[in-house]
C-alpha cells in the first residue's frame, strides 16, 4: 500500500458518520483528473458495473511497476475509483497480488456501504488490476 | 398532512393493518426505517405467501401430477387451484392460464410459438415504453423469421396518443401488437381498450405486457379483449421464479410448444412423441411448486382487500409524494402525473442517479437507478439513466415525507 | 435387522439427527408414519432450507443485480454466493454455472443453443434409459435440422453395456451424446468415464443428465470430463423452480442464447440489441431468487455432511431393502442389484402398478406408480408401468421394513 | 341417484376400515363386463388418468337416459368406474346434471381417498358424463 493511500483516506477514517465518509469519497474523485472523451471507449468499461467506469491498467517504462488511471460517470464511483488508483498505483505486481482491498476498506469503516455486489464495480476493478499484475508475475 | 386527512385515511384503509402483515417492512436498514420504494422490481410479501411456503416444506412437499400417494395428491390439487384463483382474478377460464418461470419467459414462450407462422410480409408492432423483456424476444423473431418489427410513435413526455396509435395501427396492420399496460418505468397507464379495438378490426393478435399492470389494475381479461397476457408473481406478491401466461384457449393452443420433457407429452417414443393440449403442453419439467402455492395465498390476500379501496388509497399516496417532489428545485420528473400506478421517476440537474440512489440509501430509503430495463424509453427521453421511487398500498404517508426529506439531505450532500 | 448392524450404522451415520432436520417426515399419512419412498421425484428439504427461504422473504427480500439499495446489493451477494457454492460442489468454475428453471429447462437451453450448429450430417445420440426430458428436446431439434437422432443399445436387463457402448460411439461419431447419468426409474448407474473418454476421442460433445446423480454420487465434472450437466434443485434437498446448467466454458458461452429480455442484455436500441457473456446471457428476466437462496442453503447442508458416509449409508439401506423385497413372490424387480442410487422398481405379477401405489398409500407408504417419465425404457422392458421405491439417506431400515410389511398386506387385498 | 348404486354401495358405506373399502370397491369392479379390445380406443380414453379409462357415454334408443359403459386397466380406478356407472347409468340427463357426486362419495367415506386431483380420474370420468348431460338438456 502506498503512502498516498494513507494520506488521502486519514479524512475518510476520522469521519463520523456515513455522510461525511461519501462527502470525502467524492472528494476525492474530485482530485482526479477527468478522462478525455477519445479514451472513454467501450473497450476500457469495467464490465458489470451499474455506472460506467473507465479504466486503463498498465506498466510503466521499466515494467516494474502499476500505472492506473480512470474516470467515472458517478462522483461516488469515482470517489471508489480514486481509493483504488491510490492504494494500487505505483506499486509492483508482487506487491499488487498481496493487497487484500476489502480488508483496507473495512479499515475505512467502508464495508458495510461497499458490498462486493456488482452494482459498484469495486470487485470488478480490483479484479481487472489482479488480473494484470498476476499475468505480470507469470 | 393534516389531521383530518390522516383520519379519512384510516378509515377508507387500515395502512396499520396491512403494515403488519409484510414482515419485510419493519425492519432498519443502515440504523433507519426502511422506506421501500421499489415495488415496481420487486414487491414485498404478506406473512401468509411465506407460510404457505413454510407450510408446503414443512408437511405437504411433493411433486405433482404424477403421483397416487396423499402428498403428491394434496401438491397437486392445491396446486390446480391457484390456476383457478389466477384465472378468477383475470375472470377468464383456468385451462388459460400457464404457470411459467416470469413474465419474461411468458413472452419468449409467445414469441416462440407464434414463430413457424411468421415471415417476411408479416409485421409485429412494439412500443418504446418497453421493458426489455417485450423487446429483445420480438427482435429475435423478426430476425428469425424475416417478419418486420416496428414500434408506435411515443409523445416527447413518454405517453401514447390514443388517436395515433390507433391510426398507425390501421395503417401497418401488424399480425401482433405487443405492448405494456403500464411502463415500468414511469408507471404511465396506456388506455389500452381502443388500440386493442382497432388492432381486432385489422385482425391483429395482441400480447399486453401486465408485469406492473396485474397487481395495480387488476384487469378484467375478457373485457380488455386481448389474446396474451403476461405477468409475474414476485410483483404481485407472491414468490420469485413464477409467471402467468394468459391465452384465449383457441390461440393459446395454437401455439407450438416451448419446452419439452415430461409432463407436457402424451406418448413419448424414441423417435417421435405426442403432446398434450393447452395449458398442459406448455409445462414442461417438475414446476415451481411451492411459488404456485405461494402465489396462491398472494391472490387470497388480495381477494380479502378491496380493490377500489387498493386504487384510490395508492392515488392518493402518489398525488401526495409528486406535489412534494414537483417542489424540490432542480428535480426534471419524467412520469406522468396522471394515469400513473404510483411511480415516480426522476433525476436531478445532471447529477447521476447512481449517486442519488446510493446515498438514499443510506437513509434507510430503497429506491431504483439506471435503465430500469428500458433503454430505449431512457434513449427517448434523452437521459442515461433515472431514479425510480415506486409506490405501493403497503407504503405510508410517512414514508413519503422520510422519502422527501432524505432526498433533499442527499442534494445538500451533493454540492 | 441385527443389533450390532444397527449400532454399527449409527455409529457411522447419526440417522436421528438427520431426520430431525427434516420436519415432513415427521407426520401421519392415514394414520400411519409416513414412509417417504419417493425421493426420486422430489426430495425433502432440511429445516434450515426452509429458514432460508422465510429469512429471504421475511427481511431480505429484493430484486438481484440492478438495484442500489443495500436490499438489493445483500440478495445480489447471497445469489452469487450460491453460485459459487455449485461451482465448489462439482469442483467447477462460477462462471460455468448458469440457473434455469430445472433440469428440463437446462436440456432445452442446451439443445437449442446448438441448433444453429446442426444439419443432416450431424448425430445426437441418446440412450433408452433417458427421461423424456433427454428425449423430447432432441427430438425436436433433430426434427427441425434434420441432424440424425440415434439411441444406444441397451441391455434386456436394463443396464449399458460400456464396451458396446463405446464401440457404437466410435462408429456412429455423433455430434452430442446426451444421456443419463442415472436412470430415474431403475436407479442404475451408469459408469459414463469410459464412453466420455470415447466420446472425446470422436469430437463428440458431451450432455450428461444429472437430475438423478446431483445428489446421490456427488460428481466431480472437471474429472468426468463432460461439456454439460443438468441437475434440479427440488431433488437435491433445495427448493422447486429451480434447476442448474453446467457448461465448460467456452462451449458453454458459444450456445446461442435462449430466453431473452432483462439482464441478459448488454444494449438494447428499438432495431437490434447485444448481449452479455454467460452466465448472463442465459438468465432473462427476474431470477427464482428465493428458490436459489434456499438451494444455497442446501448445498451448506450437503457440504456439513459426508458424503462418503452418506453414500456407504444408502448402500446399505439399499441392500437390505433389495434382499427383502426379493423374497417376496411374484415380485419382479427391473432395477440392477449392484451400481445402483438406492432406487427398486417393481411390479406384484401381473398387478396393476397403480392399485399397488395406492394401496400403499393406506398404510402411509409414498411410492410412485407409472412409466416415470421413461415411455421408452417401459417399451423395453416390456411393461406398462411399474412401481418404484426410490430411498435417500434420510430414510431408515425401520422405513424399509414398513414398506416390506405393508407390501405383503397390499398383496394380500388384492388376492 | 339409482337404486342399484345404494344397493351396491352398502358394503363399501359398512366397511370398517379403508382396506375393506377398498376390497369392495374392487370387487364392484370385478363385476362390470369387460370390454371387448376391439372397444379400447383411443378416442374413447378419459383423458388426464393416470391408469387408463374408456370410457362411452350415450344416450338410449327413447335418447331419455343416459348409457355409460367403460372398462379400466386397475383394479380400483375399475371399481370406482362401477360406481359411477351405478351412480348414473339410467338417468335422464337433467337428473345427472342435479347429482354431485363427491357428496355421495362422501357419503360413502371415500372421499380422503378419492380426491379430486387428476390422478384417479374421478373428476375427468364425472366430467365427460356431465358434459354429456348439459349438451342434451340445451
Ligand atoms: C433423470 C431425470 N432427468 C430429468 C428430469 C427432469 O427434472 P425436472 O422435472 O426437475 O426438470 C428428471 C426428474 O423428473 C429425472 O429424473
Ligand atoms: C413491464 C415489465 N415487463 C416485463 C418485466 C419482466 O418481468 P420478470 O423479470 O419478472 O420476468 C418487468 C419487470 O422487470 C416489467 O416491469
Amino acid at each position: 500500500m502506498t503512502n498516498t493511500f494513507k494520506k488521502v483516506t486519514e479524512s475518510i477514517k476520522n469521519a463520523p458518520a456515513w455522510q461525511q465518509k461519501y462527502r470525502e469519497i467524492m472528494l476525492l474523485g474530485k482530485t482526479l483528473p477527468i478522462l478525455p472523451e477519445s479514451l472513454k471507449i467501450d473497450d476500457a468499461l469495467v464490465p458489470g458495473c451499474e455506472s460506467k467506469v473507465w479504466m486503463f491498467v498498465e506498466f510503466d517504462l521499466t515494467e516494474s511497476s502499476l500505472v492506473v488511471i480512470g474516470d467515472s460517470d458517478t462522483r461516488i464511483v469515482k470517489g471508489l475509483l480514486a481509493l483504488i488508483l491510490a492504494l494500487y498505483n505505483g506499486l509492483t505486481p508482487e506487491q499488487v497480488i498481496k493487497i487484500d482491498a476489502y480488508e483496507e476498506f473495512e479499515k475505512l469503516g467502508l464495508i458495510s456501504h461497499l458490498s462486493p455486489s456488482r452494482g459498484n464495480g469495486i470487485k470488478a476493478m480490483i479484479e481487472k488490476i489482479k488480473t494484470m499484475a498476476q499475468q505480470k508475475v507469470l | 398532512m393534516t389531521t383530518l386527512m390522516k383520519l379519512m385515511t384510516v378509515l377508507e384503509f387500515d395502512i396499520n393493518k396491512i403494515r403488519s402483515d409484510f414482515p419485510t417492512l419493519n425492519q432498519t436498514i443502515n440504523g433507519c426505517p426502511l422506506v421501500y420504494l421499489d415495488s415496481a422490481a420487486t414487491s414485498q410479501k404478506p406473512q401468509s405467501v411465506i407460510n404457505a411456503i413454510t407450510e408446503f416444506y414443512t408437511s405437504q412437499n411433493a411433486n405433482v401430477h404424477r403421483g397416487r400417494h396423499s402428498l403428491s395428491e394434496q401438491a397437486t390439487n392445491l396446486y390446480e387451484q391457484a390456476r383457478d384463483k389466477m384465472a378468477q382474478y383475470f375472470n377468464v377460464f383456468s385451462n388459460e392460464i400457464v404457470w411459467t418461470k416470469g413474465a419474461t419467459e411468458a413472452i419468449n414462450l409467445v414469441a416462440n410459438g407464434l414463430k413457424k407462422r411468421l415471415d417476411k410480409s408479416h409485421t409485429i408492432m412494439i412500443s418504446p415504453l418497453e421493458h426489455h423483456a417485450n423487446i429483445v424476444p420480438w427482435q429475435i423473431v423478426s430476425q428469425q423469421t424475416g417478419a418486420k418489427l416496428v414500434s408506435l410513435p411515443l409523445n416527447k413526455n413518454g405517453t401514447l396518443n390514443t388517436l395515433e396509435c390507433c391510426d398507425f395501427i390501421k395503417q401497418i396492420r401488424p399480425t401482433l401488437l405487443a405492448i405494456t399496460q403500464v411502463s415500468n418505468t414511469l408507471g404511465n397507464i396506456t388506455d389500452l381498450s381502443p388500440l386493442i379495438r382497432v388492432a381486432k378490426e385489422v385482425n391483429s393478435l395482441v400480447l399486453v405486457d401486465g408485469a406492473q399492470g396485474a397487481l395495480h389494475l387488476k384487469p378484467d381479461l375478457r373485457k380488455l379483449n386481448c389474446d396474451f397476457y403476461v405477468c409475474s408473481s414476485h410483483k404481485m406478491l407472491g414468490p420469485t421464479g413464477l409467471g402467468v401466461l394468459y391465452g384465449r384457449y383457441e390461440e393459446l393452443n395454437a401455439l407450438d410448444i416451448y419446452q419439452s420433457g415430461g409432463e407436457m407429452i402424451d406418448k413419448v417414443y424414441l423417435t417421435h412423441s405426442t403432446y398434450r393440449p393447452a395449458p398442459a403442453k406448455f409445462e414442461a419439467g417438475t414446476p415451481n411448486i411451492s411459488g404456485v402455492l405461494g402465489f396462491s395465498a398472494a391472490l387470497d390476500y388480495l381477494n380479502e382487500l378491496d380493490h377500489g379501496k387498493i386504487q384510490r388509497y395508492e392515488q392518493k399516496l402518489f398525488n401526495y409524494a409528486a406535489k412534494k417532489l414537483v417542489m424540490i428545485e432542480g428535480i426534471t420528473i419524467y412520469s406522468n402525473l396522471s394515469d400513473n400506478i404510483g411511480t415516480l421517476c426522476f433525476n436531478f440537474n445532471n447529477e447521476h442517479p447512481y449517486d442519488l440512489a446510493t446515498l438514499l440509501d443510506g437513509y434507510g430509503v430503497a429506491v431504483r437507478s439506471g435503465h430500469h430495463c428500458t433503454q430505449p424509453l431512457m434513449a427517448h427521453l434523452g437521459v442515461n439513466g433515472t431514479v425510480r421511487a415506486s409506490l405501493t398500498f403497503y407504503n405510508t404517508f410517512e414514508d413519503v415525507d422520510i422519502f422527501i426529506h432524505s432526498l433533499k439531505k442527499c442534494i445538500a450532500l451533493l454540492d
